[in-house]
């Protein structure tokens, strides 16, 4: 059950990401993502993150889509269907290297059939059983890795203090 | 000062007295106290006469007593100090005198250069050569500097002509005193610099600037022989000393290649300094300078220093055959050569430097037949007559040159073809001129006359010793050295008749200005004329001695007693190795016979001579023509400067300025450049690669990624 | 004097001291007003200087090894330190270096018009970087001091330079800072092969001493620092650089460059190229190759110099004939041969400065360079014409002057085991008064025909405050070196006696294996 | 599921860049970069199967930083598109010296 449902949600965010680059439009590629997000969501959900998966939807696919959305309003893209994919030979080198790419990293992850369950993934099972989907994931932030999420805060007040100068009409 | 000999021999009961030196620092001193004063005597001069040349004039001297210090001061430092070394080493001699001194006696005063392998100390060294040296230097010295006090005194360079003359006598007590080869190569290059400082002394005047500078460069080259063979010696004794070196030279192979080697390169320093072929071209040149400094470098000492230095290396020469046969003959032909030369020349100080090159010639001949203590003793009588006749010359160019100012008249005071019977105006000049050349010529009793026949006669008994290692070709040396005598006699005779004798040359007005030259300079022709007679009479041979009444026994060999303790090692080593040396001349004869001939073949030359020039009719230099053929030759020189030039100056220059503008500007540079231009090139064909499009960036970063992955991965 | 100087423990502070003076002073002449820069600059150069002058008696002469030495970690996870210390080799260096840069800062008081702080705090900065070099003991500090050197310069030359001074100062640049990315590599290998042994990294210079090498080892590090200490040297052919940065470069700048920078490289090949790879150092190819560069560089330069029309051109390849006469002495691998370098080093200091300093005197009176424009000075301007007859036969080495006794000692020790060069390499002497007396007499003497000329000014008394100590040295050292010789000695025997010291076995085994043909000689690239 | 989730993720992240690589639209390439986030994030996750939770901790990072960069970066495409108005990048060749 767990495995169909997986197929249905990868080939769901594979379509998506297709969509992104394919897309004529910013907003129409910018709607296919939503959907690639959205899949991979679930597929975080049948990882056993599900804290990560709520965050995704919440912070990726609703904060920073529209962020991006916002962006795309405000410069007046939305009516812009030009194609802007590039052509050529130059698209077709670079096809060619990242066919090769996922043949590389498709060959290295495909082989070496990982079988559940594994260590790693009784500690997590447990973590969740004991901390519960939050607790499991704020025990080792708020402890093991205080200082990184303490420099990630100062990293989001930089990048609005930033967002906000570079965004700025006149310069400062 | 000085540290006495401390070996305890005062108390033996042998009776030979220790040698005390008498402040022997002191000789050494005093010129370069006298040096200091005058330098800085000329150099408070220097700045006012500055001032007066910038302002576009000169500064005006005034006269007697109201000249300015620096120009009375110098009149009794430069003198003074000079009679006071001269007196110290008299003392000094006279105190060997009266003992037996068998070891040199060395005087140490700091450690000069030391490091782990080589020492050198600051150490004079009094044996019976250097002490006679000394006397030489500080007493010719003395008068020349006396001499030099009239002819240089309206001079605006005077307190700074003192200061080299002072700094020359130092450099060269240091080049006859110093204790061991670097310290005399110290005195060696120092009075090379002096006579420089010398030659050029009107430094303003283009050709005399030129001829001091090739009087560097040319003694230069003599100093490289000198150099490498110290290097050579060093290699093979492992110290420089005098003592200790020819102590141990006694262990050498006789005709070694490395004792061979040594010996010749230091001829080369000696034929630089003495003036021999091929490096005799500086010294005629070196006339630029004034003339008391001619005679006091360029004739009396200086040049002998290459004689001295042979004498001083004795032991090393008797050693090697090649090297003494090479000594001799380079000096022998020296002296045809330069006596060629002098047969045409018109320049009065030129007849006398190209004799002076010749007498060196003789002196060398004379040790490369390892009579050493005889060359000395021809350099000694050279230093009295050479001197005398330099110092003449000046008087005689002194006097003309002031006559030809206060006329207005430009032409050469130095031509003898302007001057001619001057003997009216200065008899005392002509007199003790003569005297000189009496001397030169070698005509008994005078005092050249000892010295140049007993070269002679060494070198025929030389040349027929028992084993002499080459005898046909000491018999050419001697028959060479026979014939240059009677050129020696005919341009010495032709110059006295072209300046004296004759009718006068120099113009009607000219003539009212010709004056005997003051008490002061003529006062030290004198003392050298009497000099010029007497000085041959310390060493008269032995057998002659009963020929020379009265004296004879008294002074009988006594130079060569004298000089025994230097040159007896080297006598031994000959005598060993060689033989006897002949009782008899290549064509019979014994020293008696020669020595008569001789001088009756030099009294006939001067006579002949004499009449022949007397009779022809010499023209002012403006009216002489040309001269063709063989004169011409003889006249520039054999173009041996010309050749020189063309072989070796031009060639250098122009390998000089290839190596600059082609090797260095193009090779190097353009190598260096090339890597610039090579480095800007590949950057513009790596730029193409940078389109300012992000997606080419992108792309190139992924290849990049899928490299690095490739490579884990496989 | 030994005495008081142990009474105020002059000899824990006063290496310290030396390289942070300058560096203090930096501030204290960018702090100070425009016109005031040059005497703040000065007379703060002129205590270091005081200060360094007493080295003079707090070193033993009887140690041959590094003294006053002290250490202190600066970055503990790499082994480097912040080290210093003395020996004879460097003792007189970093005198000379306290000496000259005060002479050329006295120097530069009329020469340099604008920008008078930045040039003053780069002048102190360059002290402090070249005193660095001398006192290093540590790799790493000795190859920042190395690189901290050429900026200074290199803005000295860019900034206040002559007309083509970007040029000059880029081809300076780009040339050392080649070499001595080579020697950085080397540096780093040696560092991993000490790490490999001791087990932690280190750059101390008494503990990579004692990593043994292979021979084939040693000619590749030999290789990549004799590369980078030649092009400072600088050896032929690596020498075009110096002409023009010379010729560029204001007064000042040339004096300490000739005076001693030249010497970092000399000063390498004594402080680490000999002792480090002493194998290398002895292995007959690496020495023929060095001593036959050497010698062409004498005897190449001086003719090149010859035909110079600028004076300080000319002067600027003499050094180059000099600084060969330093190598030939270095490669004679003998006791004399490194003493004599050592004089030669101190003697071409003080010589050469001095010319430079004359002729930038010259030709802030008249503003040209070109030899043919003088003619007759000595007539004008007589203190002049002596200081420079005087430094220039020190610096032809005339016998009485400092530079004979050096150069005397470097060709006794060349003699000793290369007959051929040595000989050759004393032509130099002749080839010296070839290039020096033309340009004596075409300045100096010959008639004094124009109106410029006689215009020129004697020595004023700062410059002969600025001369005077520098002729009185030359001649001093001539007549009695002793004094330096003997402090130097012991510490030249201990670099000899550690070349030697490399066992006659493994001499054998570098010759094995460039038999087997496993490497090239590379003493040179 | 954890290799499979790998491989898909690998499919992702080349989808991405192959979209950074192609268009040229700034601000599509911006979203293709965060398809590439997401791809890591995948792999993350599959990652944290086997060897626990850090991998998860990442993820929260990397969304983070995701957000921070979204900020920025479309702040800068804002301002850039203020000045040439156009997001194509053929437009504005900043990177040219």
């Amino acid at each position: 059950m767990i495995e169909v449902l997986f197929y249905v949600f990868a080939a769901v965010a594979l379509g998506g990401a297709l969509g992104v680059v394919w897309a004529k439009s910013p907003v129409g590629s910018l709607l296919y993502m939503v959907a690639t997000l959205a899949s991979l969501a679930c597929i975080f959900v049948l990882l056993e993150a599900h804290f990560l998966a709520a965050i995704q939807v919440i912070v990726y696919a609703g904060a920073i889509m529209v962020l991006f959305l916002f962006v795309i309003m405000l410069l007046n893209l939305g009516h812009d269907y030009q194609r802007d994919l590039k052509g050529g030979a130059f698209a077709l080198l670079s096809f060619v290297i990242i066919g090769l790419m996922a043949g590389i990293l498709a060959r290295q992850f495909g082989e070496n059939a990982i079988t559940e369950p594994t260590a790693g993934g009784r500690a997590i099972d447990a973590a969740l059983a004991e901390h519960g989907a939050v607790g499991a994931i704020a025990q080792p932030l708020y402890t093991t890795y205080v200082v990184p999420f303490e420099i990630t805060g100062i990293l989001l007040l930089v990048a609005i203090v930033g967002a906000l100068v570079l965004a700025k009409k006149s310069s400062l | 000062m000085h540290t006495a000999l401390v070996e305890g021999g005062q108390a033996t009961v042998d009776t030979a007295a220790q040698f005390e030196p008498f402040f022997p620092g002191l000789i050494i001193l005093l010129p370069l106290i006298g040096f200091l004063i005058n330098g800085a005597l000329a150099l408070k001069h220097a700045r006012v006469s500055a001032a007066a040349v910038r302002l576009g004039g000169e500064l005006d001297l005034g006269e007697g007593d109201h000249r300015p210090e620096t120009h009375t001061l110098p009149s009794y430092v430069g003198p003074g100090v000079m009679l006071a070394a001269f007196l110290i080493a008299s003392v000094n001699f006279i105190r060997m005198l009266s003992v037996e001194l068998h070891e040199p006696h060395v005087i140490e005063y700091w450690t000069w250069i030391a490091t782990g392998t080589f020492t050198v100390d600051a150490a004079i060294q009094l044996d019976q050569l250097s002490i006679l040296m000394t006397m030489i230097v500080t007493g010719v010295g003395f008068l020349i500097h006396v001499f030099s006090v009239g002819y240089m005194s309206d001079d605006g360079g005077y307190p700074r002509y003192f200061s080299y003359l002072n700094l020359f006598i130092f450099f060269m007590l240091v080049l006859v005193m110093g204790a061991s080869y670097p310290l005399m190569f110290v005195g060696w290059e120092g009075v090379g610099l002096c006579s420089y400082l010398l030659i050029g002394f009107w430094f303003s005047d283009r050709e005399k600037s030129d001829a001091g500078k090739k009087a560097f460069i040319v003694n230069r080259i003599g100093d490289f022989g000198f150099l490498i063979a110290m290097f050579l010696l060093f290699g093979m004794f492992g110290t420089l000393d005098f003592v200790p070196l020819f102590s141990e030279a006694d262990n050498l192979e006789y005709g070694g290649s490395l004792v061979t080697a040594v010996t010749l390169f230091l001829f080369l320093g000696a034929a630089g300094k003495s003036a021999q072929i091929p490096l005799y071209v500086w010294l005629p040149d070196a006339m630029a300078g004034p003339t008391p400094v001619s005679a006091l470098i360029h004739a009396a000492t200086m040049v002998t220093a290459g004689v001295y230095l042979v004498v001083r290396s004795s032991v090393l020469y008797a050693l090697s055959p090649i090297a003494s046969a090479t000594v001799a003959g380079v000096g022998v032909f020296t002296a045809l050569f330069a006596a060629t030369i002098a047969l045409k020349q018109n320049d009065i100080k030129k007849v006398l430097a190209y004799s002076t090159v010749s007498q060196l010639g003789y002196m060398f001949l004379g040790v490369g037949v390892g009579a050493y203590a005889t060359g000395i003793f021809h350099l000694i009588t050279h230093a009295f007559f050479k001197a005398l006749l330099f110092l003449g010359a000046g008087a005689v160019i002194h006097s003309m040159h002031r006559s030809l100012h206060r006329t207005n008249d430009h032409q050469d005071p130095q031509d003898m073809r302007n001057m001619g019977g001057l003997k009216a105006f200065m008899p005392i000049t002509w007199g003790t001129m003569w005297v000189a050349t009496f001397a030169i010529a070698g005509i008994w009793p005078f005092a050249g006359f000892f010295s140049k026949d007993e070269i002679i006669w060494q070198t025929a008994a030389f040349g027929g010793a028992a084993r002499a290692p080459y005898p046909a070709l000491y018999q050419v040396y001697w028959v060479i050295a026979l014939g240059t005598a009677i050129l020696t006699a005919f341009y010495m005779t032709r110059m006295m008749v072209m300046t004296f004798h004759g009718s006068n040359r120099t113009g009607v007005e000219e003539a009212k200005h010709l004056y005997e030259a003051p008490p002061v300079m003529w006062l030290p022709l004198m003392a050298l004329a009497v000099l010029s007679v007497v000085g041959g009479w310390i060493n008269v041979p032995e057998a002659l001695r009963e020929t020379f009444i009265g004296l004879g026994p008294l002074t009988s060999e006594w130079l060569h007693r004298w000089l025994e303790p230097v040159t007896e090692q080297a006598h031994h080593i000959q005598e060993f190795n060689l033989g006897e040396v002949a009782e008899q001349a290549p064509f019979g004869g014994g020293e008696v016979t020669w020595a008569v001939i001789s001088t009756v073949l030099a009294l006939a030359t001067v006579l002949t001579s004499f009449h022949l020039v007397i009779r022809k009719n010499v023209r002012a230099a403006a009216e002489d023509p040309e001269l063709s053929g063989f004169s011409k030759v003889l006249y520039h020189k054999w173009y041996v400067d010309e050749v020189y030039d063309r072989l070796i100056v031009q060639p250098l220059i122009r390998t000089s300025r290839f190596c600059w503008r082609v090797i260095d500007a193009r090779v190097i540079d353009g190598i260096v450049n090339g890597v610039g231009w090579a480095a800007r090139g590949v950057g513009f064909i790596v730029s193409m690669f940078q389109t300012g499009t992000v997606n080419t960036y992108a792309l190139v970063l992924t290849i990049g990624a899928l490299i690095i992955l490739g490579v884990s991965v496989f | 004097m030994t005495a008081l100087l142990d009474s105020i423990g002059y000899s824990g502070w006063v290496l310290h001291t030396l390289i942070w003076m300058p560096i203090l002073g930096i501030g204290l002449v960018l702090w100070a007003d425009e016109q005031r820069a040059k005497y703040v600059a000065f007379w703060w150069s002129a205590v270091v200087l005081i200060l360094s002058l007493g080295l003079w008696w707090a070193f033993d002469p009887t140690v041959g090894g590094i003294q006053m030495e002290s250490a202190t970690p600066w970055i503990k996870s790499w082994g480097v330190s912040y080290a210093l210390g003395i020996d004879g080799i460097s003792l007189f260096m970093v005198m000379l270096t306290t000496f000259s840069a005060s002479i050329s800062i006295l120097a530069s008081f009329n020469y340099i018009q604008n920008r008078q702080r930045p040039f003053y705090a780069l002048m102190l900065m360059l002290e402090a970087g070249v005193v660095g070099v001398f006192l290093a003991t540590d790799l790493f500090l000795f190859y920042v001091f190395f690189e901290l050197t050429l900026v200074p310069m290199y803005f000295i030359v860019g900034i206040w330079g002559g007309a083509r001074r970007i040029y000059a100062a880029i081809k300076f640049f780009l040339y050392t800072a080649l070499g001595s990315l080579l020697m950085l590599v080397g540096i780093l290998y040696l560092v991993y092969r000490a790490k490999t042994l001791l087990g932690a990294p280190t750059f101390a210079y008494a503990e990579l001493l004692q990593v043994p090498l292979s021979g084939t080892e040693q000619l590749w590090l030999f290789g990549a620092f004799a590369l980078a200490f030649s092009v400072k040297i600088p050896v032929f052919p690596l020498h075009t650089w110096l002409p023009d940065a010379h010729v560029e470069a204001p007064t000042s700048g040339s004096v300490i460059l000739a005076a001693v920078l030249l010497k970092i490289g000399t000063y390498g090949f004594l402080r680490f190229l000999l002792p480090l790879f002493p194998v290398a150092a002895q292995h007959p190819v690496v020495v023929n190759t060095m001593l036959v560069l050497a010698v062409i560089g004498i005897i190449y330069t001086a003719c090149v110099a010859a035909v110079q029309s600028d004076a300080k051109k000319l002067v600027a390849y003499t050094s180059v004939a000099h600084m060969g006469f330093v190598v030939l002495g270095i490669f004679a691998l003998n006791v004399n041969g490194l003493q004599g370098g050592l004089v030669v080093m101190i003697s071409h200091g003080i010589s050469t400065g001095a010319l430079f300093l004359l002729l930038g005197m010259l030709s802030e009176r008249r503003h040209t360079r070109e030899i043919e424009e003088f003619g007759g000075i000595a007539r004008v301007a007589p203190w002049f014409a002596t200081a420079f007859v005087v430094t220039a036969l020190a610096s032809i080495g005339l016998p009485g002057t400092s530079g004979f006794v050096g150069e005397f000692l470097v060709l006794l020790g060349a003699f000793e085991d290369h007959k051929g060069l040595a000989l050759t390499a004393t032509l130099g002497v002749i080839l010296s008064a070839y290039y020096m007396l033309p340009m004596v007499q075409r300045i100096f003497f010959n008639p004094l025909e124009k109106q410029e000329n006689r215009e020129i000014r004697d020595l004023s008394k700062r410059e002969i405050v600025i001369l005077a100590p520098l002729c009185a040295l030359m001649i001093w050292i001539g007549w009695n070196p002793t004094p330096l010789l003997e402090r130097m000695e012991p510490s030249v025997r201990a670099v000899i006696e550690r070349v030697e010291g490399a066992t006659i076995e493994a001499r054998a085994r570098v010759e094995d294996e460039v038999n087997e043909g496993q490497i090239v000689d590379d003493g040179q690239e | 599921m954890i290799n499979e989730a790998l491989v898909l993720s690998s499919l992702l992240f080349v989808l991405g860049t192959f979209g950074v690589l192609v268009r040229r639209n700034a601000i599509i390439m911006f979203l293709c970069i965060e398809l590439q986030l997401n791809a890591v994030n995948l792999a993350f996750i599959a990652f944290s199967r086997l060897m626990g939770i850090d991998g998860q901790v990442f993820v929260f990072f990397v969304m983070t930083v995701a957000a921070a960069e979204a900020a920025v970066g479309l702040a800068i495409i804002i301002s850039v598109f203020r000045h040439y108005e156009t997001v194509n990048v053929d437009n504005f060749k900043l990177l040219r010296w």
